[in-house]
């Protein structure tokens, strides 16, 4: 059984069709990136993954229980966690306190250690570099068995890159990553799967390998960058 | 400076709270004014004669802010800080409610302007010259069954506890056998209203209907003044008479109401003083209040209604120490209740449960020109101390 | 242990449990309310005037205190505190004074009808959601309770006078100097519980609704639910502080709990210090003290520049109020909330 | 013929509290600064006016004139002075800020208007208006009444050109929503706020005046307007200058047949209970731009029902 | 020889007590594309802040085409010609997308504006479908277009752009590069700052290197090569 399995979801704002019948399955252990265009209906997917947003039209199984009109504090609690799009953290907050009001079960010190923030768990976070807080959100993130991370790698950059491809390799080990992300190369270093997602709906999904020699996918989503 | 308590030999320390701030901020500064006039006179006439020495007057005056919760703090600082023998007025009926238990452990005679049946109680150091709302509509209740033209009354009233009292007492009257007419309750309003013309179109209607043949309006005097001149404006004056009590505290202003004030009833207790020239008003007015008020011309106070009234309290005081020869709450107030008191309102007399029963006259207002003038005195007599609905004094 | 000096992390910082109140701290809050509020006895006693300002001070101390658990914590501009503490107050005054209640139990029903009222308040205010919105539909609940309460016969205008004074089972507190102690002890209990809430996890996630309600919600943690306790406790005290009034003064009257107490309520929060525990009691101690001292300088004329003054003088130079900006002198962060395992 | 004489009430009642709350929408509804000294400004207005043309015996023209002038200078040191402060502080901090701040200062001018010119209620007149009336249909209604509801439309209209079709308006908004990056978009951000806050000012000054000639002159003549003002510009919406002119004439024309129909004690309380009302309808059913209303319903409800958890 | 329209001389800027950038020197010639590369918290943000006037600075000197506009309020430097994209999709949440444009273009006072909205809706077909959408409620790359929109839309002579394609799709990365190729031939003098590095290489004329709060000059087109791997090794050192 697959650990989340996601059937016909669409959700509209007023005219704005965001997602139109997005359907998936994502397999325990297995990290999915989800790549389109902008306004594709990513982030809109995760939110309705979550319960942040009530579909209009679909479902949304998760270790085989009917989770989509739960509300999203009941999705976190059952396993769902994810980070947003624009970084937040508890800028009032230290890091050891963030973190500890992000753990449920873990140990924040192992989190901190993993993550590199025991150096800084006494700093607040408003004091916090963009990297110390995609972490310290990646850290709020963590205690699930699926993580829902949306865009970690923008705006880090070529140095710290490789350091989040690291940690994001050792949560790899141990829980079900989906990623949103536009850096295709750094992406698909880390994909078990690829999914692409355009004007809400799926277009293709695969390894990245099939990505890559799918000649249109190239020409249409991947830019000539990721060549 | 050899200021001890009411009780020692130096001045006699009398107390006031009076609304410095606030809601009511203008009658308090009357008041202080007045007060001081007061009290200032007495001293350089020696003072008050206490069992037979001079003692001169001093004033302790704080700010109640229009506020129940400062009054009573004031009233504590009064009693238990500078140990005042009397206390002199304070402007509100709540403020009263919470100075009475001051008042009343401390033994501390309290002259006060609030209507209030709760602080009316037997024993009660709580006392008043003012007219209540309840005393203010009863020559108006009388205009209405003596009248052959006005049966049924439409009233309009403040919210609060003055405007209940009103209503009150209208159920209560129109509910004696002898006592014909009816009236209609065409709304309540704020304090701060400041529009009436809903409130008119409405007695208009009623008018209209035949259901009301005249207005009583229970509200303070801006706010009648408002009134009048918004009901002018609708040219409804000659047709409807309003009658308002009010204690006549301030048509002194009636020059800025002008003609409006044609066909108005209104109650005059204080307020006759102003129209002393007037032989009609004088016929009612007796000749030792016309003699004290010749007195109080001469001082440095205020020509307003409320102040003759601040000084009536303040005079009453006065013989309230000298008659007891003491300064002891207790005393002063056995001295106060029953006895006939002198102020330049007249004869009043002040019963156990603290209420006056003091003169007054109904007075109908015309228009010539553009001005106000008085037309008629429709009733003078004693209005009597009504100290709950239904009255326990025969009307 | 080793890796914890070797980077020179302490333990405890990091894998602090946030289940766990550290009540050793409750306890040191607890215990200088109580030290200092003895302490001012002699002073009580001394003179019956400032005793009687000292227990409008602890009356004021509780109601505010329950209403900084509103404002200061999870920052819900809920604008009806005097219309909770009425509530309080008139509950508990008809129970002794219609019914017979004891005092105590009067007291604590005052509190529970409020809290009641205050848990419908939270809901409208929690799904109304906009701040301004807040203000005036609390506002004009407030009102309502006005309305309401002057129009019914058993309250009306004038409002409950004759109420007891405060007593527990046969002894009644009639002198200042017994009215003192016990209102000492309850607001050294209302300190115990903001104090308790400050140091919870509880009081510290409904610091996080304030800040980032959806990232609350993504980790598991519903901001309602926040909200709501806050405002419902902050009732409960309100409806005690109301029931401590009505008693102390022997009279409430609802026009005595409008607009203008709210405002004062909110002033003696602001002005002690948001999100303090004992910020509300020097509040009080300031906003109650200062119209004395006003009067006792025979500045009265001048309250409403002096008061005024002061308002313009906290808001500019003390915006965290005189115990916050106290705290910030220090640098300790003072007794905030989420420093709460240190 | 009553309901049209009750409607036209409702018109005039709605247009006094139109006619403050058109002032104070800009500077609460705009700039989001809850002013809790505006009727401080309305009633400065006024005795300015007083000052200028009862006691020092000038022409009325004059008189607004220099009400305009005194109280806009006055605003302008208020904003300049005691506000810009105010508005880097987070969102909590800056709502109290300013609410107590501007209610001392409230404090503040009202003693100095009752010790400069008294407690007692003074009349104005203003170019005689009280005294024309105008019949229709056997409703009438004085000059100054039919000016008043004149003025606080032409109000409205000049603040929905500004405010949607001026670069001022305009920049106003972005400040207000973003200030660094308004100054970054270059708005002039502190002349955007000044020109605004003294406009508002000016307009309270004006109305001040229009007030006090209907009625009378007091310190306290805009306490009672102020509370109405928050709940018109609130219940508009806030920063729409269209929805705040409208509920104040709802608001005007709802006390006036409620008088009629009502019993009076609640007319108030049904007003306050409709206020709550609408506000939880509101947000029940227009959730921030949602249009999904089912959706949102239920979002809403689970969200309620969370608090059991 | 090429006019130099920027250049700062001697900057120095500070945070507090802490100083951010440590004299800087820039030099952007008229019709270049110029480009500062460098780790996060180097100091770009600071520097292009200080250029815009939202930044106040502690000493030396920015000129604009020959004038120091140092002390100019934001406002008079873009009347000047600075358009000024600042990072992450700063835009006005709550206002309409035409709205957004509208309040960019207030200090631009002489351009025409329905030509300049009708330019970038052109260039961004997808602001033209969302005119009347609230703008917060648009995916995050699209209020990046609408972001590098309100800059384009004054018309300017100098733009600066921060990290321009942060959260863009690879084929919108690819329009925004060639948009900045296009209106770098159009005669507007672009100075990019970009992370990417990538993106830097590919259209800029010289490239300037921030590191540790200063800034140091890499080179002209052709010579990035070396130099940038060279800088690269620095900062990875
Ligand atoms: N609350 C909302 N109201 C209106 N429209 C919305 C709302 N949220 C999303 N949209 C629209 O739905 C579409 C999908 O948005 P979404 O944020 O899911 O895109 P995305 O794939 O995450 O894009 P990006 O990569 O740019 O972040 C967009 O067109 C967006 O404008
Ligand atoms: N408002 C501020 N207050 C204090 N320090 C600041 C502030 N903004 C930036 N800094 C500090 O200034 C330094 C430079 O920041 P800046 O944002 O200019 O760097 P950057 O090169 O743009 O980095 P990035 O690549 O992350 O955008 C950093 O150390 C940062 O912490
Ligand atoms: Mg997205
Ligand atoms: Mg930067």
């Amino acid at each position: 059984m697959a650990l989340l399995e996601v059937n016909d979801l669409e959700r509209t704002f007023g005219g704005i069709v965001a997602l139109d019948g997005v359907t998936f399955d994502v397999a325990s252990g297995e990290t999915n990136v989800i790549i389109g265009p902008n306004g594709a209906g990513k982030t809109t997917l995760f939110n309705c993954i979550t319960g942040y947003h009530i579909p209009d039209h679909g479902t949304v199984r998760f270790q085989g229980t009917d989770i989509t009109s739960t509300p999203d504090y009941k999705t976190a609690r059952t396993g769902i966690r994810r980070t947003f799009q624009e970084v937040d953290v508890f800028d009032e907050l230290t890091v050891a306190e963030n973190i500890s009001l992000g753990a449920f079960e873990s140990s924040p010190r192992e989190m901190m250690e993993l993550l590199d923030l025991l150096d800084i768990h006494d700093k607040e976070g408003s004091e916090l570099t963009l990297f110390e807080r995609k972490r310290v959100s990646l850290a709020l993130a963590s205690e699930g068995e699926l993580l829902l991370l949306d865009e970690v790698f923008s705006g880090l950059n070529p140095t710290e890159k490789p350091a989040m491809v690291g940690y994001l390799d050792a949560l790899a080990e141990r829980k079900t990553l989906m990623l949103i992300e536009h850096d295709i190369e750094t992406a698909f270093d880390l994909a078990d799967t690829v999914t692409i997602l355009a004007q809400g709906q799926v277009m293709k999904r695969g390894t990245p390998e099939e990505m890559l020699d799918d000649e249109t996918v190239r020409e249409d989503f991947l830019g000539e960058m990721a060549i | 400076t050899g200021v001890l308590g009411g009780g020692g030999g130096g001045k006699i320390k009398l107390g006031a709270i009076n609304p410095l701030s606030g809601a009511a901020a203008f009658y308090g500064e009357l008041a202080t004014e007045t007060q001081t006039a007061w009290k200032n006179r007495i001293n350089e006439d020696g003072g008050i004669d206490v069992d037979g020495t001079q003692r001169e007057v001093s004033l302790v005056e704080y700010d109640d802010e229009s506020n129940n919760s400062a009054a009573r703090s004031a009233a504590k600082r009064l009693a238990t800080v500078d140990n005042v023998a009397m206390i002199l007025s304070s402007w509100r009926s709540t403020g009263a409610i919470a100075i009475a238990p001051i008042a009343n452990d401390n033994e501390i005679p309290t002259f006060t302007h609030g209507f209030t049946p709760e602080v009316n109680e037997p024993g009660s150091y709580m006392m008043r010259m003012t007219v209540s709302t309840v005393m203010d509509a009863y020559p108006a209740l009388r205009q209405v069954q003596q009248s052959d033209d006005i049966q049924n009354i439409g009233v309009i009233a403040e919210t609060g506890d003055w405007g209940d009292d009103t209503l009150a007492l209208m159920d209560w009257w129109f509910d004696q056998p002898d006592n014909d007419g009816g009236y209609t309750e065409l709304g309540r309003f704020s304090f701060s209203q400041q529009d009436f013309s809903s409130y008119i179109t409405k007695a208009k209607r009623a008018y209209n209907n035949d259901n009301i043949d005249a207005v009583y309006v229970q509200t303070w005097a801006s706010a009648m003044q408002r009134f009048i001149q918004q009901q002018a404006r609708e040219g409804l004056n000659e047709q409807m008479p309003i009658l308002t009590g009010l204690g006549g505290a301030d048509y002194n202003s009636i020059d800025e109401v002008g003609a409006a004030m044609d066909n108005v009833y209104a109650l005059g207790v204080y307020t006759r003083l102003a129209y002393a020239d007037n032989p009609a008003i004088a016929e009612t007015l007796s000749e030792d209040a016309l003699s004290q008020f010749e007195e109080y011309k001469g001082l440095d106070a205020p020509m307003h209604p409320t102040a003759f009234n601040v000084y009536a309290d303040a005079q009453a005081a006065r013989q309230g120490i000298a008659e007891a020869g003491s300064t002891e709450g207790s005393e002063i107030r056995d001295a106060l209740v029953g006895t006939e008191i002198t102020t330049l309102l007249g004869k009043t007399t002040i019963n156990d449960r603290g209420q006056p029963a003091i003169p007054g006259s109904l007075i109908k207002f015309g228009a010539d020109g553009d001005s106000a003038v008085v037309e008629d005195v429709a009733w003078s007599g004693q209005l009597p101390p009504i100290t709950s609905i239904p009255p326990n004094v025969d009307l | 242990m080793s890796t914890d000096t070797a980077s020179g992390v302490a333990g405890e910082q990091i894998d602090g449990d946030l289940e766990r109140i550290e009540w050793q701290s409750v306890a040191r809050s607890v215990g200088i309310t109580l030290v200092l509020g003895l302490l001012a006895i002699p002073l009580v006693s001394a003179s019956s005037y400032v005793g009687y300002t000292a227990l409008l001070v602890l009356v004021f101390a509780v109601m505010a205190s329950g209403y900084n658990l509103m404002l200061g914590w999870p920052n819900l501009l809920v604008f009806c505190p005097a219309a909770l503490a009425v509530i309080g107050g008139v509950t508990s005054a008809l129970l002794v004074n219609v019914f017979g209640v004891p005092y105590l139990l009067a007291m604590l029903a005052g509190g529970v009808v409020a809290a009641v009222v205050g848990s419908l308040v939270a809901l409208s205010a929690i799904a109304i959601g906009s701040s301004f919105e807040i203000i005036i539909a609390t506002l004009a609940f407030e009102e309502i309770v006005y309305y309401l309460f002057t129009n019914w016969g058993a309250v009306g205008p004038t409002g409950i006078s004759g109420i007891p004074a405060p007593a527990i089972g046969p002894v009644t507190f009639e002198t200042q100097v017994a009215q003192y102690l016990f209102l000492l002890a309850v607001l050294t209990v209302a300190v115990a519980v903001v104090a308790t809430f400050d140091r919870s996890l509880v009081g510290t996630l409904a610091v996080a609704t304030s800040e980032n309600e959806d990232l609350l919600r993504s980790i598991g943690y519903n901001p309602t639910r926040y909200k709501f306790v806050s405002v419902v406790v902050g009732a409960l005290l309100l409806g005690v502080g109301g029931s401590l009034y009505a008693h102390v003064n022997g009279l409430i009257t609802p026009g005595g709990f409008t607009l203008d107490q709210t405002v004062f309520l909110l002033v003696i929060a602001v002005v002690g210090g948001l999100r303090t525990v004992h910020g509300p009691i020097i509040g009080a101690i300031i906003l109650v003290g200062l119209p004395e001292v006003v009067r006792t300088f025979g500045l009265s004329d001048m309250k409403p520049y002096i008061v005024g003054g002061m308002l313009i003088v906290v808001v500019l130079f003390l915006p965290r109020g005189v115990l916050g900006g106290l705290y910030d002198r220090l640098g300790n962060g003072g007794d905030r909330s989420w420093r709460f395992w240190r | 013929m009553v309901l049209l004489e009750s409607l036209v009430n409702g018109l005039i009642q709605g247009s006094i509290y139109a006619l403050f709350a058109a002032s104070f929408t800009i500077i609460f509804g705009v700039m989001d600064i809850p002013n809790m000294g505006h009727a401080a400004l309305f009633a400065g207005g006024a005795y300015v006016f007083y000052q200028v043309t009862m006691l020092s015996g000038l022409p009325w023209p004059v008189g607004i004139v220099a009400a305009v002038v005194v109280i806009g200078a006055l605003g302008a040191i208020v904003e300049r002075g005691l506000l810009a402060p105010l508005y880097d502080r987070s969102e909590s901090e800056y709502v109290f800020g300013v609410i107590l701040l501007t209610l001392g200062l409230a404090r503040i001018f009202e003693r100095a208007f009752a010790q400069i010119w008294g407690h007692e209620p003074h009349s104005v007149s203003l170019a005689g208006l009280q005294r024309g009336s105008l019949e229709a249909f056997g409703v009438s209604v004085t000059t100054l009444e039919l000016l008043v509801v004149v003025f606080s439309i032409a109000n409205f209209a000049v603040l929905y050109w500004l405010i949607n079709y001026t670069n001022t308006g305009l920049g106003l908004q972005a400040i207000v929503q973003d200030r660094d990056l308004a100054r970054l978009k270059g708005v002039n951000v502190s002349r955007t706020f000044l020109v605004a806050f003294v406009l508002g000012s000016a307009m309270a000054a004006v109305a001040g005046v229009m007030n006090a000639a209907m009625f009378s002159l007091t310190p306290d003549m805009g306490a009672s307007l102020l509370i109405k003002a928050f709940i018109v510009v609130i219940l508009g919406g806030i920063g729409r200058v269209l929805g705040a002119a409208v509920a104040g004439y709802a608001l005007g024309v709802y006390e006036a047949f409620a008088i009629l129909y009502l019993s009076s004690y609640y007319i108030y309380a049904s007003e306050f209970a409709i206020l709550i009302l609408f506000f939880l309808a509101k947000a029940v059913l227009l959730d921030e731009g949602e249009e999904n209303l089912g959706a949102v319903l239920v979002d809403r409800v689970r969200g309620l029902r969370g608090v059991a958890r | 020889m090429t006019r130099e329209l920027l250049t700062v001389d001697d900057l120095h800027v500070s945070y507090g007590d802490m100083e951010v950038i440590r004299d800087a020197d820039l030099n952007v010639p008229a019709g270049d594309v110029v480009a500062i590369v460098g780790a996060n918290g180097a100091g770009k943000t600071t520097l292009l802040d200080a250029v815009a006037g939202v930044k106040a600075i502690d000493s030396g000197d920015v000129r604009f085409d020959g004038e120091s506009i140092v002390g100019e309020e934001p406002f008079e430097r873009i009347d000047r010609g600075l358009a000024y994209v600042p990072e992450r999709h700063r835009i006005f949440p709550e206002m309409t997308v035409r709205n957004n444009l509208q309040t960019a273009m207030i200090p631009a006072a002489d351009v025409s504006r329905d030509e300049q909205l009708d330019r970038v809706f052109d260039l961004f077909p997808i602001l033209r479908d969302r005119q009347s959408q609230v703008a917060g409620t648009m995916s995050g790359g699209q209020q990046q277009m609408l972001a590098i929109a309100q800059g384009l839309v004054i018309d300017p002579d100098l733009i600066m752009f921060d990290e321009p394609t942060l959260g863009l799709a690879p084929k919108i990365v690819e329009d925004i590069r060639d948009t900045i190729v296009d209106i770098s031939e159009s005669g507007v003098t672009v100075l990019l700052v970009d992370e990417q590095i990538r993106m830097a290489k590919q259209v800029s004329d010289r490239m300037y290197l921030m590191r540790k709060n200063t800034l140091q000059y890499l080179g002209e087109r052709g010579e990035f090569e070396d130099a940038y791997q060279n800088a690269v090794d620095q900062v990875l050192e």
